[in-house]
């Protein structure tokens, strides 16, 4: 082995910089048998990360449902899991993490991370055809430091997103937008990509075909996000933020142009194998394609394109720059691959071949500078169980300890609290018609969207609420999977596929391990439920601030189909004399509620019970009313209750709402504000009560009809001996404005 | 008084508009060009005969509002 | 009535614009790739949305330079009927085929949203189905859509009724309320001196079937059919 | 051989940037500012050691891709 004399001896201090533990290193020097060179010990460092490796969490990982009829592609098998759709149509679809480069540089990192989900998803040989974001950051109120530096967070992620997404060309359908101090320093960006495709077309990231050559496509190589993956599975502090070659700038226009490139390419029956460069940039792309294919590949860095004169062997090999793909062709068929690339005006160049030994081998011109056994790198990384600390459920919040707050005074209170406000300024910002296909805005439960060239009915939302996470991760994740079913429902789609994304803390510490457990076990019941498969997803560890770790943040994204354009539902009512029909009973839980946090500033208690059985009869329930067409609207209660429902059923039509919940010895601040799951508010038209009544009897659902839409834009609420009544477009402004009056200030 | 603020992207960090206009221009036939980078100029007019007073205001104002430190660098020139 | 939809590299709404003309019967509709260089036998271009070369420079700018521009040139000036939406509008400008330019949003923010425009004359090829003063609800989707051009321009623009469509609200009000992005006098779309050349910002082909929550674009397609075959029997 | 070229928005264009900037600038505290204008700066590297043969053609290449002569003017500097 020629070392190149420029580079740094191997010693204790180089290891551990390259965040490899001493029993790691053991490792390292048993499956080679001798010393690494430098730029191996970088290349064992990225793959070993918890970014590339999983080593903490693998073992949890297992416990998801991955299997079901319509699974043609499993989690973890691939860049993204694929599910049938039905007529030789299929999905592919995955969420991903880039929550510390968007700490660093907001505008950069939430781009790169589109870019990067995007290319997981052409890679699979399918379109993409939408995007959906879930975002957290600090709290964006009032003068603070801190606030003003989570506002700019804030809007650079959202301009980075829209730049590479409305670029692309790609619409931005759905997404959730939290704001909580536990993202103080530490903000979440997951950027979800879903991409069709026929059966024949699911390309494969395997290096088969020994003699195979290799072919690097896309932007050239830089210095730029040098060993990114390393970094994303540290803490963040002050220094790493003076890491400025972790920042890595994105390239829409040359993302488009490889997109269009290969599916082009993989239309034609030149590609073997092919994987993009994302995390660990090309180490990681050539050894797991050799690992998947059994087989080794062995290219040369001399001639990978580079943008810069005199980057190093251990540079090229570590580096994240974006927009490049890894392509083994079939031998023989180099022409019409290299005809492509030059019509899109791609770099590209042949830089290696697959062998028959196994080996991941680096030469640099004449020098090996990386020989190691691919399957040694990409599969038999070192896996940890660590520590969950012991948890007890918390108990019940005592109303007696809440005081009172006037229901009149508290609803726009709710409406203008960032978490629940109207996320147009965000979503305006988003193409969100592109490809037209999006039957379903924003702003409604779940966005819908028609794949023309399949013609199918796609819907998909995405949700977590990281306060029930935080007060107890186990319940917090289910009801993260029951709400996605519920939007889902709500717009009248059956669920066929979940993929998560795991934000958490540093797990090294036993209470973040315990949350990270009790998701995955959590998410695991809820997709057995359900009947859906885990298709894939992320993890995101190390989320931390000098202030500790977030809230464990386990954004679930579902993917559902809708059979017939007559079934597709929206929350808004739809005219006046219809009747509202509230489905699922109240309780009277205020814990983890945003009553309890945006009024009396408090997060804690128990959050809401959940009961799988209860929640799927309602979805079902209501899916089955749908299907009749006898449902004008339906929306489901989330944060803020049912008054916070109401009002927003009301929003953007000129209608008003006339309610009576009856007599009843409730508080009305918990009547209207807590959070109990499983309830969806309906509307219907007034010929049809009777049946709807006796559909939903049949079903042996709770159900009550609570009041009619009227033709006067005010929402009045009676309860008890109380009435409440306030103007819609008062609150309405209250809702629209929040969010761009903060963002002014 | 009058400055002039130039900000440039970092010379490692990749400037896709700049590579887009190089490839423009060699369309355009110009030869053997073999980098153009953009960045931008800001041309501030404020108030204040004493340009030393402000300097120092103006370089703060440079690193924190004008050029964002992790991906740009930047210049100022007071020109009278 | 045989259509060219452009396509250059960052085009993203070329399919779309292709999907929405095949609605209308009698209809062929061809993506053309931009390194062509002919565009005979074409009865319509259109140019479509996107961000061709990435918007890069400026929007349109490089894309301007395209070789098929030449095609797209020459076909103007012999009375083809050209469309340009939003990016390809903002190419059209740059290639000057149409007065003006198009700049950033005055909110410095991208905006998409389904907004009102209202006819401003409906003579021309591309408006002549639909009524002066028509209220239309047309989607539009940009960053750089603010309309400018100098006074004599603009003088000249008034004078020969070349502002087909103008933002406005509900009502057909042009206020500036109404007015997403800073356009001066409210302009979403102009013609050529000669009529046959479209530029507008707001997207027409997204409005095209009720599913996407309206149909109120086609009128602008219809217009150039009805146009194309009073024009082709007239021949 | 190394050119800088500047382009900026006309005086009479309204530049939403620049009063967005200029207002940002008085929050932060800078007092008396009366305009700032935003532009672009290019720099572009090239080979040929004659200047004079690449001027014209540069300035070709300002005006017909750099600029947008309706809206922007353009300053070329030829550096070496
Ligand atoms: N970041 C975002 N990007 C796109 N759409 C968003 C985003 N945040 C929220 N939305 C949309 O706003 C609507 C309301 O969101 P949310 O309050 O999270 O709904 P729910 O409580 O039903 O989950 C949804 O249609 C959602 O998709
Ligand atoms: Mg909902």
């Amino acid at each position: 082995m020629a070392n190149l004399s420029a580079n740094p001896a191997i010693t204790p201090e180089l290891i551990a910089k390259h965040g490899l533990s001493p029993e790691e290193y053991e490792k390292v020097l048993v499956i080679l048998g001798r010393e690494p060179s430098f730029e191996e010990l970088g290349v064992f460092s990225v793959m070993w990360s918890e970014h590339c490796s999983y080593k903490n969490s693998r073992p949890e990982l297992r416990k998801f449902p991955t299997t079901g009829p319509s699974v043609l592609v499993k989690a973890g098998e691939e860049n993204a899991g694929v599910i049938d759709i039905g007529d030789g149509w299929a999905v592919a679809f995955k969420i991903e993490s880039h929550n510390h480069p968007s700490a660093v540089e907001p505008f950069q990192g939430a781009a790169t991370g589109v870019g990067g989900i995007i290319r997981d998803i052409f890679t699979m040989g399918a379109r993409p055809v939408f995007l959906m974001d879930s975002l957290r950051f600090g709290s964006i109120k009032g003068d603070s430091e801190q606030a003003k530096t989570n506002r700019r967070l804030f809007a650079g992620v959202v301009a980075g997103i829209a730049h590479y997404g409305n670029c692309i060309g790609l619409p931005t359908i759905a997404g959730e937008v939290y704001f909580d101090d536990s993202y103080n320093g530490n903000p979440l960006v997951n950027a979800f990509c879903l991409g069709i495709l026929r059966h024949e077309q699911i390309a494969r990231g395997a290096a088969e075909g020994i003699g195979n050559p290799v072919f690097y496509v896309g932007a050239e190589t830089g210095r730029d996000g040098l060993a990114g993956a390393a970094f994303a599975s540290r803490e963040l502090t002050e220094e790493s933020k003076a890491d400025r070659p972790a920042v890595q700038v994105g390239d829409p226009f040359r993302e488009k142009l490889l997109l269009e490139a290969c599916l082009e390419l993989l239309a034609t029956d030149c590609v073997a194998g092919i994987q993009d460069m994302g995390a660990a940039g090309l180490t990681c792309s050539t050894c797991e394609t050799a690992s998947r294919g059994g087989t080794g590949v062995e290219i040369d860095i001399q001639l990978v394109p580079q943008r810069a004169k005199g980057q190093t062997p251990y540079e090229v090999l570590l580096s994240e720059s974006q927009e490049r793909m890894l392509v083994i062709v079939k031998k023989g068929q180099e022409a019409t691959v290299k005809e492509i690339f030059e019509k899109w005006d791609l770099p590209y160049a042949e830089i290696g071949v697959v062998t028959d030994d196994g080996q991941m081998r680096v030469r640099n011109g004449k020098d090996v500078v990386v020989d190691v056994p691919a399957r040694a790198l990409a599969d038999d990384g070192p896996l940890y169980s660590r520590e969950a600390a012991p948890f007890t459920p918390p108990a019940p919040l005592d109303l007696a300890t809440v005081t009172q707050a006037d229901p009149l005074k508290a609803l726009p209170q709710l409406l203008s609290h960032p978490s629940i406000a109207s996320k147009r300024w965000v979503w305006r910002q988003y193409d969100h018609m592109v490809r037209t296909g999006t039957a379903v805005l924003p702003g409604s439960d779940a966005a819908v969207f028609i794949v023309r060239e399949a013609n199918k009915i796609l819907a998909a939302a995405t949700d977590c609420n990281a306060i029930y996470c935080k007060l107890d991760p186990s319940v917090g994740s289910r009801i993260a999977v029951a709400e996605c079913a519920r939007n889902l429902a709500c717009s009248g789609a059956v669920p066929i596929g979940v993929t998560d994304n795991l934000n958490f803390g540093n797990p090294h510490k036993p209470e973040n391990f315990y949350q990270l457990r009790a998701a995955v076990e959590g998410i695991s019941e809820g997709c057995r439920a359900f009947g859906v498969p885990v298709t894939g997803g992320n993890v995101s560890l190390y989320n931390e601030s000098p202030a500790g770790a977030i809230d464990p943040t386990p954004t679930i994204s579902m993917v559902g189909r809708i059979d017939d354009i007559a079934h597709i539902t929206t929350q808004s009512f739809k005219q006046a004399g219809d009747q509202i029909i509230l489905i699922g009973e109240t309780g009277d839980e205020l814990g983890g509620s945003h009553y309890l946090l945006a009024i009396h500033g408090r997060k804690e208690g128990a959050p809401p019970v959940l009961v799988f059985e209860k929640e799927i009869a309602i979805h079902h329930a209501l899916l089955s009313l749908i299907r009749k067409g006898l449902v004008r609207s339906a929306h489901d209660c989330s944060e803020g209750g049912l008054a916070v429902t109401l009002a927003e059923s009301c929003f953007g039509t000129k209608f008003g709402a006339t309610v009576d919940l009856g007599d009843t010895d409730q508080r009305p601040d918990v009547l209207l504000f807590n959070e109990t799951q499983g309830r969806i508010v309906i509307s219907v038209k007034a010929s049809d009560v009777a049946v709807v009544e006796a559909e939903l009897a049949k079903s042996c659902v709770h159900f009550r009809k609570i009041g009619e839409v009227t033709d006067k834009a005010d929402l009045s609420i009676k309860t008890g001996g109380n009435c409440y009544s306030w103007s819609i477009d008062s609150l309405n402004e209250t809702f629209e404005g929040a969010i761009p009056s903060l963002m002014e200030s | 008084m009058k400055a002039v603020v130039t900000v440039m992207p970092k010379p490692a960090i990749l400037d896709p508009a700049g590579v887009a206009t190089a490839r423009a221009m060699e369309h355009l036939g110009l030869k053997g060009v073999h980098s153009v980078r953009i960045g931008k100029s800001i041309e501030i007019e404020i108030d204040g005969a004493d340009p030393s007073s402000l300097t120092e205001q103006l370089h703060e104002i440079c690193h924190d509002l004008l050029s964002n430190p992790v991906v740009e660098d930047y210049k100022l020139e007071i020109l009278s | 009535m045989k259509v060219a939809v452009i396509q250059f590299p960052g085009s993203n709404c070329d399919t779309d614009c292709q999907a929405a003309l095949l609605f209308f019967p009698g209809v062929t509709a061809e993506i053309v790739w931009h390194k062509e260089t002919s565009l005979a036998g074409y009865d319509v271009i259109v140019l479509p949305g996107g961000f061709s070369y990435g918007d890069y420079l400026r929007c349109g700018s490089i894309a301007r330079f395209s070789p098929i521009m030449a095609a797209v040139r020459l076909a103007a000036s012999t009375g083809v009927l050209v469309l340009g939406i939003c990016n390809g509008f903002q190419i059209l400008c740059e290639a000057g085929l149409l007065p003006g330019t198009l700049m950033r949003n005055r909110d410095l923010l991208f905006r998409c949203e389904t907004l009102h425009l209202r006819v401003e004359n409906n003579d021309s090829p591309f408006t002549s189905v639909l009524h002066q003063g028509q209220v239309l609800e047309i989607p539009i989707a940009h960053g750089e859509g603010r309309y400018f051009a100098d006074a004599e321009t603009l003088q000249a623009l008034k004078a020969n009724n070349q502002v087909l469509v103008r933002y406005c609200d509900a009502s057909g009000n042009v206020s500036a309320a109404a007015n997403p992005n800073g356009s001066l006098e409210n302009i979403a779309g102009i013609c050529s001196h000669g009529r046959n050349v479209f530029g507008l910002m707001p997207h027409p082909e997204r409005v095209c079937d009720l599913i996407l929550g309206g149909t109120d674009g086609r009128g602008i397609f219809q217009s150039m059919i009805d146009w194309m075959a009073a024009h082709k029997s007239n021949n």
